[in-house]
């Protein structure tokens, strides 16, 4: 296992210090927790906004805290959920008076946790509300499984319901623009090499000199199958062709576009696979309003890339230009 | 008929064994989730073993719901609050008692599988925690409406619980991580079930060595 | 070789499109060039700034241009200077009718045509300077070499000029101040694995599971020396050590700090190692007054880190801190 | 005594054997360098080629000027402006001649190393073009200057400029990338050096066949 690293158990507690010692202008750490905040906070009158999950994602999420995102974020272990414990910690420490909306990536643990903080928020008498990201199109979608994954897509709903919150909206009004932004945001990853969880110290998963993954999570598991590497183009436009499949888009309706590497994949690849998705989407006639290029949502030192679309409408497009200021997404 | 005493060797049991089973259930875990659940389990029980001390003289209902605490702030992930929610629900039914009975037993197991149920909106056939403990559950309910003793009732379990494992291998995963695998998940066991198997397996052991 | 890319022969050119594609609102690029300069360029009156090299280091250096930093960037194919007559294009590209000043690292390759291009330029009544960055503390530097790399600290240098040239500073100005930042920083990297460019299609070097390279460039070269894998906190005081010993401070004194990914590595390893590199500084006194962790200036995927110091005084604080806006580095 | 249609031969052949030993030259670099004098002087090579055809009945100062602007605008790194400057400052010695002799071939050596030292600041002994190129011109002068003909000079000068690629594998390089490696970059040969030397071979194996 080739990582910088210090003791295995070790890595969020020594990486939760080298965020706020390289952000302090930006965040602090609430005491004896995982939980970093916006260095003011919690922020009087304002809707805040909560997110977390197991850490190896990083930005996310704790580099989205900051003006116009997150207040908090909650760090679980290496794509372990925090517990309900760290949850509860991270809504009292933003609650700001005005309720508190947790933002969830769709899995069973991070879904189950955050909702047994919200409970036992509610029971403190704190308004809190959540939604539950799951814009992965990897996954089938049915009543009878737990539904799709929440992935990338995910940062468009920090940057919209963040900004909703910025303008002062309420929690209603803050919870309803978040869930029409995950309404309208599709994911759709592939990966060249599996990662390493530093606790275990084994590849996630085994893979030939010649073969990627196609459909996978943030969390090293294999994909739904398994294929020849293909070329770059090739590879967007068979993400982008899952994504539309599953999407309600018309000729000249208008997108944000997020190329997301998942962590060891360099920016030129990145930006090669946006030519393409560009390209296409030029194709069909899908006006791409926004394009999002870099490492977001990330699955440790794994090579590889997703790409999400998200639908537009007025609304959204405004809340997505507004200002940001946090340590990885910065917007004048 | 079982005092707080076997409850304690019990969950001592059950942590020494999953702690040896650590890198076999992350690399079930491997297969078809995210490599952690031996970890994760591993920390829970290792924390719930420091905790034990202070409540070794305690009732049943305090010492379970310390474990299920224990294991709810500090396992994180789905089979933190899934097990946790399992001890909180099962500590209900002993609330205050130092000694427990069969049909004590029962309920217990009962109200944790309800429990596992409601928190994870899941059931049998899911691939899950519940296709050991579903089948492990009726067959000490079962043996005890035979007249067997708690011994009998417990290897009943331990290999109704095994067979759930082995059940999980032929199915595909309808909740947690797994599910995500689809077609992929078939021909691999549920680390959760699994762990499950496990922690059946350790009553019975202390149980034959009482 | 795992790569997400078309032909091998192809990528600078699919790159460069993916990057205009993704941010349309800050670059446009100079046909039948790879040079790539600010969407409103030439910017009459102002210094202008031309950097590039070879590519493969994105987002270094079209990622930096942009309000507050370059003017225009050069790309040369993976590893490779761009010609003088590429650079030569650029010049022109960019000249307000100010001057240009040429960030030039220090590499035979781009010393020659940057200086081949710079005397062409002259030709032609463009007034034009050049500064040559030479951050790299593992090479020895003699008079008898061609001296040390330049590396990751281009970034500051990109940062402060470019401060500068946006407030106005004439071109002798800006040179002094872009010299004065030459002179304050240093660097140094080490890496745990190889990277492969993509026209050879083999890693640059061969490296066993426990070893790293120590003080390495930025092109895939091997290191000074190669040692079995140490903790995060070992390589970050291995790392500082050899640029403190290089360096002029005392107790007291204020300096920039970069965490710089060398493309393959995870953010998570970044903070890490930012924990350890913050701690230390702390110890000698040495006053951090900004730090900066991410990927600047890669080299293609390799995985590793390099630490980059930068004396600071009230000039270069200001200029520091002044708003930048550019794909890679933005500053509100 | 020398005429352009040798020229046009003698500069294809170059272009082939580069392109022949381009991973060879990749594989040299990458010990000690980036990887890519190969894949550089290839790409350099065959655009020569294409251009040769237009130049094909111009004088040898034509021809080797467009060799040296083709290699200055499409190489790049560190060989293309120092092969750019070396066929640049040997085309000035033999401007608008159709023929040339021994003595401009001698001056066109000394013109070439020349520019390459300007340019590169570099001199013999510093692990690049100069170890082979040096030697071969020293060679080349005295053999005529023994009254030997090309055929003779241009035999030596190969064996003097694979000498010299043989001394770069003993010492240290002081300068381009190689440089950086200090003393690790003993005991290997220095991709310029050998791309020099496969050329002067271009040019002894057409004056052979010829
Ligand atoms: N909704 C659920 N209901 C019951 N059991 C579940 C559910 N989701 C997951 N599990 C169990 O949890 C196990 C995985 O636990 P673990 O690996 O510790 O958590 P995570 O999946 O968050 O990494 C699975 O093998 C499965 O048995
Ligand atoms: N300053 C210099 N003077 C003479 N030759 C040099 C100089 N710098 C580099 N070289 C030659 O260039 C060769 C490397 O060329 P190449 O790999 O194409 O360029 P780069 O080093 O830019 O990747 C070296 O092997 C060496 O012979
Ligand atoms: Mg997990
Ligand atoms: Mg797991
Ligand atoms: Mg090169
Ligand atoms: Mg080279």
């Amino acid at each position: 296992m080739k990582k910088i690293i210090n003791k295995t158990e070790n890595v969020v507690e020594d990486m939760l210090q080298g965020m706020v010692k390289a952000h302090p202008e930006y965040l602090k750490r609430i005491s004896e927790s995982n939980v970093l905040v916006r260095k003011k906070s919690p922020v009087k009158g304002k809707v805040a906004l909560l997110s977390g999950g197991g850490s190896g994602h990083e930005p996310a999420h704790g580099g989205f805290v900051g003006l116009g995102m997150l207040d908090g974020a909650v760090a679980g272990e290496v794509f372990t959920s925090p517990t309900a414990e760290e949850v509860l910690k991270g809504i009292k420490a933003v609650d700001g008076g005005a309720g508190v909306l947790l933002i969830i990536k769709n899995y069973s643990g991070d879904v189950m946790n955050f909702e047994m903080a919200a409970e036992l928020a509610q029971m403190e008498d704190i308004s809190i509300e959540q939604v539950i990201v799951n814009d992965d199109v990897a996954v089938e979608d049915s009543t009878y499984t737990i539904g799709r994954r929440g992935i990338a897509g995910t940062i468009f709903v920090h940057k919209i319901a963040g900004a909703a919150a910025e303008k002062g909206w309420n929690l209603e009004n803050v919870k309803r623009v978040a869930q029409k932004t995950i309404k309208n945001v599709r994911t759709m990853g592939m990966s060249l090499s599996p990662c390493i969880v530093p606790s275990s110290g084994k590849p996630s998963f085994e893979i030939e000199e010649d073969e990627m993954e196609f459909g996978l999570g943030i969390h090293g598991e294999p994909g739904i199958r398994r294929e020849k590497i293909k070329s770059a183009d090739e590879i967007a436009d068979a993400l982008l062709d899952n994504i539309l499949k599953d999407m309600d888009l018309a000729k000249g309706d208008e997108v944000a576009l997020l190329v997301n590497g998942l962590g060891g994949t360099p920016l030129m690849e990145l930006y090669i696979v946006n030519k393409e998705a560009n390209n296409l989407l030029k194709e069909k006639e899908v006006k791409v309003y926004k394009t999002m290029v870099g490492n977001y949502m990330t699955s440790l030192e794994m090579k590889g890339v997703s790409l999400s679309l998200l639908k537009l409408d007025e609304e959204l497009k405004k809340l997505l230009d507004s200002k940001a200021d946090t340590p990885a997404f910065k917007q004048l | 008929m079982a005092n707080t005493q076997l409850l304690i060797k019990i969950i001592r049991r059950m942590g020494e064994k999953i702690i040896e089973n650590k890198d076999f259930l992350t690399e079930l875990d491997r297969a078809i989730g995210d490599s952690d659940h031996g970890i994760n389990m591993s920390k829970g029980f290792q924390t719930v073993n420091n905790k034990l001390e202070e409540v070794e003289d305690k009732d049943w209902g305090t010492i379970l719901k310390t474990v299920a605490m224990t294991l709810l702030s500090n396992v994180g992930g789905a089979s933190g609050p899934l097990y946790g929610t399992a001890f909180l629900r099962a500590s209900t039914v002993v609330h205050g008692k130092t000694e427990i009975c069969q049909q004590d037993v029962i309920h217990l197991f009962e109200k944790a599988i309800e429990g596992i149920k409601t928190r994870g909106k899941s059931d049998k056939g899911d691939k899950t925690i519940l296709d050991a403990l579903i089948p492990a559950s009726n067959a000490i309910k079962e043996a005890y409406q035979q007249g067997e003793d708690s011994k009998t009732a417990f290897k009943r379990a331990e290999k109704a619980a095994l067979e759930g494992v082995e059940y999980t291998k032929t199915i595909i995963a309808k909740k947690g991580r797994a599910s995500y695998l689809g077609e992929r998940s078939i021909g691999h066991q549920d680390p959760g079930a699994t762990s499950t198997y496990i922690m059946i397996q350790s009553i019975r052991e202390i149980l034959e060595e009482d």
